[in-house]
C-alpha cells in the first residue's frame, strides 16, 4: 500500500474513534500509552548517538517513562528512525515496522529521516523515511538535540491524546 | 554440515540488533553457542559520500566530513582540510593550529569515552555506560559553545577554523582536564577493575601481532596488539611534533587490552591538551585564503590518526572549484576484516565483546 | 500492637465465623478463594511495583531522576505501563507452536503464584501451611525452567531457542547449590515447615549461624531469577530478548510479571530461612517486618544488578559446579559438625 | 585478592546512589543554550538585499529565494523559502550573509506533524514572531 495513503488512513482511524461508545476506554488506554512509549532500539547513524545521549544522566528521557528501549520490535510501541535511511536498509526498516504490535507510532528524527537531509541527492539514500513507513512526527535538526527529541515525543503525546488536532493543523494551513 | 554429530546453524545478527552499534549485519554460523564463522555484511549505511564530494565545492564538503565518523567529527574534518591545504600550499595561523589540536583531541576523548561506554553496555554494564556518557556531555558542551553543535561541528575551515573560542572555553576545558583523573579512576573501579568484566574480556579474541600487521589494522586496535605505530608520531601532521606524549602499547592482544588502551589514550590526550592549553598563542584563527578555493591540477594524499584508525584523504583536483575525485581510506572499514579472523571458536557472547572492542562506527565503514 | 499484628489472622477467623461450621467445606473454600485472590493481588502489585523500583534504582545509581511524571515522584508510572500493555496487539508469528506459545507465559505466572502459597507473611499468615513447605517451594519453582524452554521452543526463533537452552542449563545448575545451601538450616531446625523455621529464629536469625549459606543462597537465587550478572536467558545484547523475543503485549507482560514475582518469592524465602522472618523490634507489626526484610534483600539484588556486568555462559557453569557446589557441601559438613559438638556439650551445660 | 574489584564497584555505585542527580528538567526548565548553537534559522527580511550568496554557498540547495526590482532598480526580496528538511545546519549561509539578515537561532523545538511544514517560509516565520530577532515562538 502507498505509504502516504496508509498514513492518512491511520490518522483518520485515530480521529474517528472519538465517535464510538468506547471513547472513555480508549481515553484510558491512551493515557497509559502516552505515558509509556517504549521505543524500539533502532539507530541508524549520527542521530542514534543523540538518541542514546537523551537517555544519559543529563537529559534523562526516563522522566517521561520513555526510556525503556526494547531490543525486540515485538515489545516496542514507537520506532524512532534516527539517521540516514539508505536504500539497502529501507526494506529492513519496513519489516521492523511491520513486526511491531499495534498501536504503533514512528518518529523521524533528524533531517536524513525527514527528507534525506544532507544526503538527499545521493544515489544510495531514501529521501525521506515517509516513503517507507508512515511517520507521525518529524523532528528536523542535524542531529536534533536530545531536548528536540523530547519535544518531538511530547508532540506525539499531544497527537495521540487529541488526534483531530494534528489533522486540523494541516487543513488550516 | 555435521561436526561430531552436532549440526551447525546460522543466525542473522543485525542490521537491527542491540549490539551491532548501528546497522552492521553479521551472519553468524554457530555450533551450539560456539561461533564457527562470521560473515560481516556492510553497506547498510552507504551514503555515497565520495561521490557527493564531486558535486560540491571544497568548502561545501567540510560539513559532510563530520558525518563520516560521527563520534569524532573534528578529526575527519582535520584530515580533509589539511589535505586541501597541502594541495594548495596554505599556511595556517598558529592559534588555529592549536585550536585544531585541541578539538581533534577532545573529539578523540569523546569517541573513546563512547567506545568504553558501549563496550560496557554490550556486556550489560548499564552504570558504566551512564558514567561515561555523563562525562562525554562535558566535551559536547565545549564543542557546542565554540562550534555551535554537539556532534557535527563544522568547525574547521580550509585555512583555519571558523571562529575563535569564546572566553569561557579555556576555563571550562581546564576544569574538565583537572577532573579527568577522577573520572578515569571511576571507570577503572566500576568497569576495568571489575573481575567479572575482566573474565569476560581477558584473553578473549586474540589478535596476534603478525595477523594485525598482515590485515593492515590501524589505530588503537593495532597498538593493543603490541605494535607501536601512531600517525601522530610516525608522520606528524599539523603541529603534533611539538607535543610531548607517549604512544601507549599493550601486548595482551585481547579484548580487554583493546578496551584498556582507549583509557590510556585518553590520558595521553589529556597530556596533549594540557600542553596545548599552556602554549596556545594569541592571534588570528584563519589564514588569508582565496574566496573561491580552486587548487591547481594535481593530487594529494594526507593521513591522520582518527580515533578509529588511520584515515587517509586522497583528493584529485582538475583545476576547478570541485574535486575531481575524493577517496577516503577509513580505519574502521579496514578493521572490519579482523572480525572473522579472531572470532572463530569463541562463544556468541564473546562475539559481542569482540565486536565492541573493534570500535567500529558504521558511518566510517560504509561511508 | 497485638491487634495490628494479627489483623489478617483475625479477619480470616471472622470470615470463618460467618459460617455455621467454621471448618466446613464451604468455609474452607471461601477462605481459599479469598486467599488466592489476595496472593494474586500481592504478586501482581509487588511485581509491577518492583519493575518501577528497578528503573528508579537504575536511575539513582546513574545520577538521574527516573520517572517523575505520574503521581508523587513518578511512583504511579507502573500503572501506565500496565494499562499500555493491556491495550497492545497480541501477535502470533507464523509457524509458532501455537499451543505451547500461548500456554508458556500463563504457566510461568501460575508457577510463581504457586510458590507464593507457602510463604508465611506473618504469624499464621500462610496460605497453605505445608509440612514440606520449603521442599514444595523448591519443587515448584524448578518447573519454571520448563516454561522458559517451552517459550523458547515454541517461538520458532533461533535466538529464543538459544535462550531456552541457556535457561535449562543455568537454572538446573543453580538449583543444586540453592538447595544445598538451605539444607544447613533444615538440619538445625529439623523441619521443612517454613513457619516452624521462622519460629526457630526467634532468638537469633540463621544468617549469623549460616553466613556462607546465605551468601550461596543469594547468588544462586539471583541466578535462578535470571537477573544480572546471571541474566543469560534474556541477554539483551546477545540474543535480543531470549525466549521472550517473539512475545508482544500482555503475554510478554506476563513474563515480566512472573520474573519480578519470582524475585519477590526468592527474597521471601531468603527472609524466612535466614533473616528471621516476621521477628523484629516490637514497634512494627510482624508482617511489616517481613515485607521490609524482603525489600532489603531486593535492594541487595538490585545493587548487584546495576553494578556488575553479565557473566559468560561457561564461567557461569564453572562457578556453579566448581565453586558454589563444593562450598555448599562444605557448609553442610560444617553445620553437621557444629550440631554434633553442640549436642555433645548441651546436656552437660543445660543438664 | 579476587573480589576486590567487585567490592570497589559496589562502593562506587552506592556512593552515586546517595549522590546528587544531574538531570536537567527540560520541559519545565528551558536549557540555557550558548549563543552559537545552531538549531534553526531566522531571517530578518528588511535587512536582506537578495544577493543570493546564501543560495550559492549552501552545500545542499536548501535555500530558494526570489526577488524583484523596485522603482529605484534595487532588488527587493519577494519570497524566501528554506527546505529545512535538507539542511545540514552547517552555518555556511549565515557566515556568508553580508548584512546579517540570516541568522542561526537557538530555537530547537521544531517538531512538526507533516512533512510539508518542513518547508519554511522564512518571511512568514519572521512576521509571525514578535521577537525582533525573527525567531519563531
Amino acid at each position: 500500500m502507498d505509504v502516504r495513503r496508509e498514513k492518512e488512513l491511520r490518522d483518520a482511524e485515530a480521529a474517528a474513534e472519538k465517535n464510538i461508545l468506547l471513547t472513555s476506554v480508549e481515553k484510558f488506554l491512551n493515557w497509559g500509552r502516552v505515558h509509556s512509549f517504549w521505543p524500539c532500539s533502532f539507530g541508524l547513524a549520527c542521530c542514534a548517538i543523540e538518541m542514546a545521549s537523551s537517555g544519559d544522566p543529563r537529559y534523562d528521557l526516563s522522566r517521561f517513562g520513555y526510556e525503556v528501549f526494547q531490543a525486540s520490535p515485538r515489545q516496542a510501541d514507537l520506532m524512532i528512525v534516527a539517521g540516514t535511511l539508505t536504500r539497502k536498509m529501507a526494506p529492513i526498516a519496513r519489516r521492523i515496522y511491520d513486526q511491531m504490535p499495534e498501536p504503533k507510532w514512528v518518529i523521524a528524527m533528524g533531517n536524513c529521516a525527514c527528507s534525506g537531509g544532507p544526503f538527499a541527492d545521493s544515489y544510495a539514500v531514501v529521501p525521506g523515511a515517509d516513503s517507507i513507513v508512515p511517520i507521525d512526527v518529524y523532528i528536523p535538526g542535524c542531529p536534533p538535540r536530545p531536548e528536540s527529541l523530547m519535544f518531538g515525543m511530547l508532540h506525539l503525546k499531544q497527537k495521540i491524546q487529541n488526534p483531530a488536532k494534528a489533522r486540523l493543523i494541516k487543513h488550516v494551513k | 554440515m555435521i561436526i561430531d554429530g552436532t549440526q551447525e546453524y546460522s543466525v542473522n545478527m543485525g542490521p537491527q540488533h542491540p549490539s551491532t552499534h548501528g546497522v552492521f549485519r553479521m551472519v553468524v554460523h554457530l555450533d551450539g553457542e560456539v561461533v564457527t564463522n562470521v560473515e560481516p555484511k556492510i553497506g547498510y549505511l552507504h551514503r555515497g559520500l565520495e561521490k557527493m564530494a564531486e558535486s560540491r565545492t571544497y568548502n561545501q564538503f567540510v560539513p559532510y566530513t563530520d558525518r563520516l565518523d560521527y563520534l569524532a567529527g573534528p578529526h575527519n574534518s582535520l584530515g580533509y582540510v589539511q589535505a586541501v591545504e597541502k594541495l594548495m600550499g596554505i599556511e595556517v595561523p598558529e592559534r588555529a593550529e592549536y585550536l585544531r589540536v585541541i578539538f581533534a583531541e577532545l573529539g578523540r576523548v569523546a569517541s573513546h569515552l563512547f567506545m568504553i561506554a558501549s563496550g560496557s553496555l554490550d556486556i550489560c554494564g548499564w552504570t558504566p555506560w551512564s558514567y561515561c556518557t555523563r562525562d562525554r556531555e562535558r566535551i559536547l558542551d565545549l564543542f557546542e559553545m565554540t562550534a555551535g553543535n554537539r556532534m557535527t561541528l563544522n568547525y574547521f575551515r580550509i585555512g583555519g577554523v571558523s571562529h575563535d573560542v569564546p572566553d569561557e572555553f579555556m576555563p571550562a576545558l581546564k576544569s574538565f582536564l583537572d577532573d579527568m583523573p577522577e573520572m578515569i579512576e571511576e571507570y577503572y573501579g566500576i568497569f576495568f577493575g571489575n573481575e567479572i568484566a575482566q573474565s569476560r574480556m581477558k584473553s578473549v579474541g586474540i589478535l596476534p601481532k603478525e595477523l594485525a600487521e598482515n590485515l593492515l589494522i590501524t589505530g588503537a586496535n593495532l597498538r593493543a596488539s603490541g605494535v607501536q605505530y601512531d600517525v601522530r608520531k610516525a608522520e606528524p601532521y599539523g603541529i603534533y611534533n611539538r607535543f610531548n606524549f607517549n604512544v601507549p602499547v599493550l601486548y595482551g592482544c585481547d579484548t580487554y587490552d583493546r578496551h584498556f588502551i582507549r583509557l590510556l589514550e585518553i590520558q595521553e590526550s589529556r597530556k596533549i591538551l594540557q600542553q596545548a592549553l599552556r602554549d596556545i598563542p594569541e592571534g588570528p584563527v584563519v589564514a588569508k585564503v582565496p574566496k573561491v578555493i580552486k587548487p591547481q591540477v594535481g593530487k594529494v594524499y594526507h593521513r591522520v590518526e582518527n580515533p578509529k584508525g588511520e584515515m587517509g584523504w586522497y583528493i584529485v583536483s582538475n583545476g576547478t572549484t570541485k574535486p575531481a575525485r575524493v577517496r577516503i581510506r577509513t580505519g574502521a572499514f579496514v578493521n572490519v576484516q579482523m572480525l572473522p579472523a579472531i572470532v572463530t571458536g569463541w562463544k556468541i557472547q564473546d562475539l559481542v565483546t569482540i565486536f565492541a572492542s573493534m570500535d567500529l562506527v558504521l558511518g566510517e565503514v560504509d561511508k | 500492637m497485638d491487634a495490628l499484628n494479627n489483623v489478617f489472622v483475625n479477619i480470616a477467623a471472622y470470615i470463618r465465623g460467618l459460617f455455621a461450621d467454621s471448618h466446613s467445606l464451604s468455609a474452607d473454600l471461601t477462605i481459599n478463594i479469598i486467599v488466592f485472590l489476595m496472593l494474586f493481588l500481592i504478586m501482581v502489585v509487588a511485581a509491577l511495583f518492583l519493575s518501577l523500583v528497578e528503573r528508579k534504582f537504575a536511575h539513582w545509581v546513574s545520577q538521574r531522576s527516573g520517572p517523575n511524571r505520574l503521581g508523587p515522584h513518578g511512583w504511579f508510572q507502573f500503572i501506565a505501563d500496565a494499562v499500555k500493555m493491556l491495550g497492545k496487539e497480541d501477535i502470533y508469528p507464523a509457524n509458532v507452536d501455537l499451543f505451547l506459545f500461548k500456554i508458556a507465559p500463563m504457566m510461568l505466572v501460575g508457577i510463581t503464584l504457586m510458590a507464593f502459597g507457602v510463604i508465611p507473611f506473618g504469624k499464621g499468615m500462610v496460605a497453605i501451611n505445608l509440612d514440606l513447605g520449603i521442599f514444595y517451594f523448591l519443587a515448584v519453582s524448578s518447573i519454571s525452567t520448563l516454561a522458559l524452554l517451552m517459550a523458547g521452543w515454541a517461538s520458532n526463533n533461533k535466538f529464543s531457542l538459544l535462550g531456552g537452552f541457556r535457561a535449562v542449563a543455568q537454572m538446573i545448575s543453580y538449583e543444586i547449590p540453592l538447595l544445598f545451601s538451605l539444607l544447613g538450616v533444615i538440619m538445625i531446625t529439623q523441619t521443612f515447615n517454613l513457619s516452624s523455621i521462622i519460629e526457630a529464629q526467634k532468638t537469633i536469625p540463621f544468617i549469623f549461624l549460616q553466613p556462607l549459606a546465605f551468601l550461596i543462597y543469594l547468588i544462586a537465587g539471583i541466578a535462578e531469577t535470571n537477573r544480572a550478572p546471571f541474566d543469560q536467558v534474556q541477554g539483551e545484547q546477545e540474543i535480543v530478548a531470549g525466549p521472550f523475543t517473539e512475545y508482544s503485549g500482555l503475554r510478554w507482560g506476563l513474563f515480566m510479571l512472573a520474573e519480578y514475582g519470582n524475585v519477590v518469592a526468592t527474597s521471601a524465602i531468603a527472609v524466612s530461612m535466614f533473616l528471621g522472618g516476621w521477628y523484629g523490634p516490637g514497634f512494627l507489626p510482624g508482617w511489616l517486618w517481613f515485607i521490609l526484610k524482603i525489600w532489603l534483600v531486593i535492594f541487595i539484588m538490585m545493587w548487584v544488578r546495576w553494578t556488575f556486568v553479565r557473566m559468560r555462559v561457561d564461567h557461569l557453569m564453572h562457578f556453579a559446579w566448581k565453586i558454589l557446589l563444593p562450598l555448599s557441601l562444605a557448609n553442610i559438613f560444617l553445620t553437621g559438625l557444629g550440631i554434633y559438638i553442640y549436642q555433645l556439650f548441651i546436656p552437660r551445660i543445660g543438664g | 585478592m579476587f573480589g576486590n574489584g567487585l567490592i570497589k564497584g559496589l562502593r562506587i555505585t552506592l556512593k552515586r546512589f546517595y549522590g546528587p542527580n544531574l538531570t536537567e528538567y527540560y520541559p519545565e526548565v528551558k536549557p540555557n543554550l550558548p549563543p552559537r548553537t545552531r538549531s534553526s534559522m531566522a531571517l530578518e527580511p528588511e535587512k536582506c538585499i537578495s544577493c543570493g550568496l546564501c543560495v550559492n554557498i549552501c552545500p545542499n540547495q536548501v535555500i530558494n529565494l526570489t526577488s524583484e526590482k523596485d522603482g529605484n532598480n534595487k532588488r527587493v526580496l519577494k519570497t524566501y523559502h528554506m527546505n529545512i528538511g535538507r539542511c545540514l545546519l552547517c552555518g555556511l549561509c549565515t557566515q556568508s550573509c553580508p548584512t546579517g539578515a540570516l541568522r542561526l537561532s537557538q530555537e530547537f523545538e521544531n517538531a512538526v506533524y507533516h512533512r510539508e511544514e518542513l518547508l519554511w517560509d522564512m518571511i512568514a516565520r519572521s512576521k509571525r514572531s514578535n521577537k525582533p530577532s525573527g525567531e519563531e515562538g
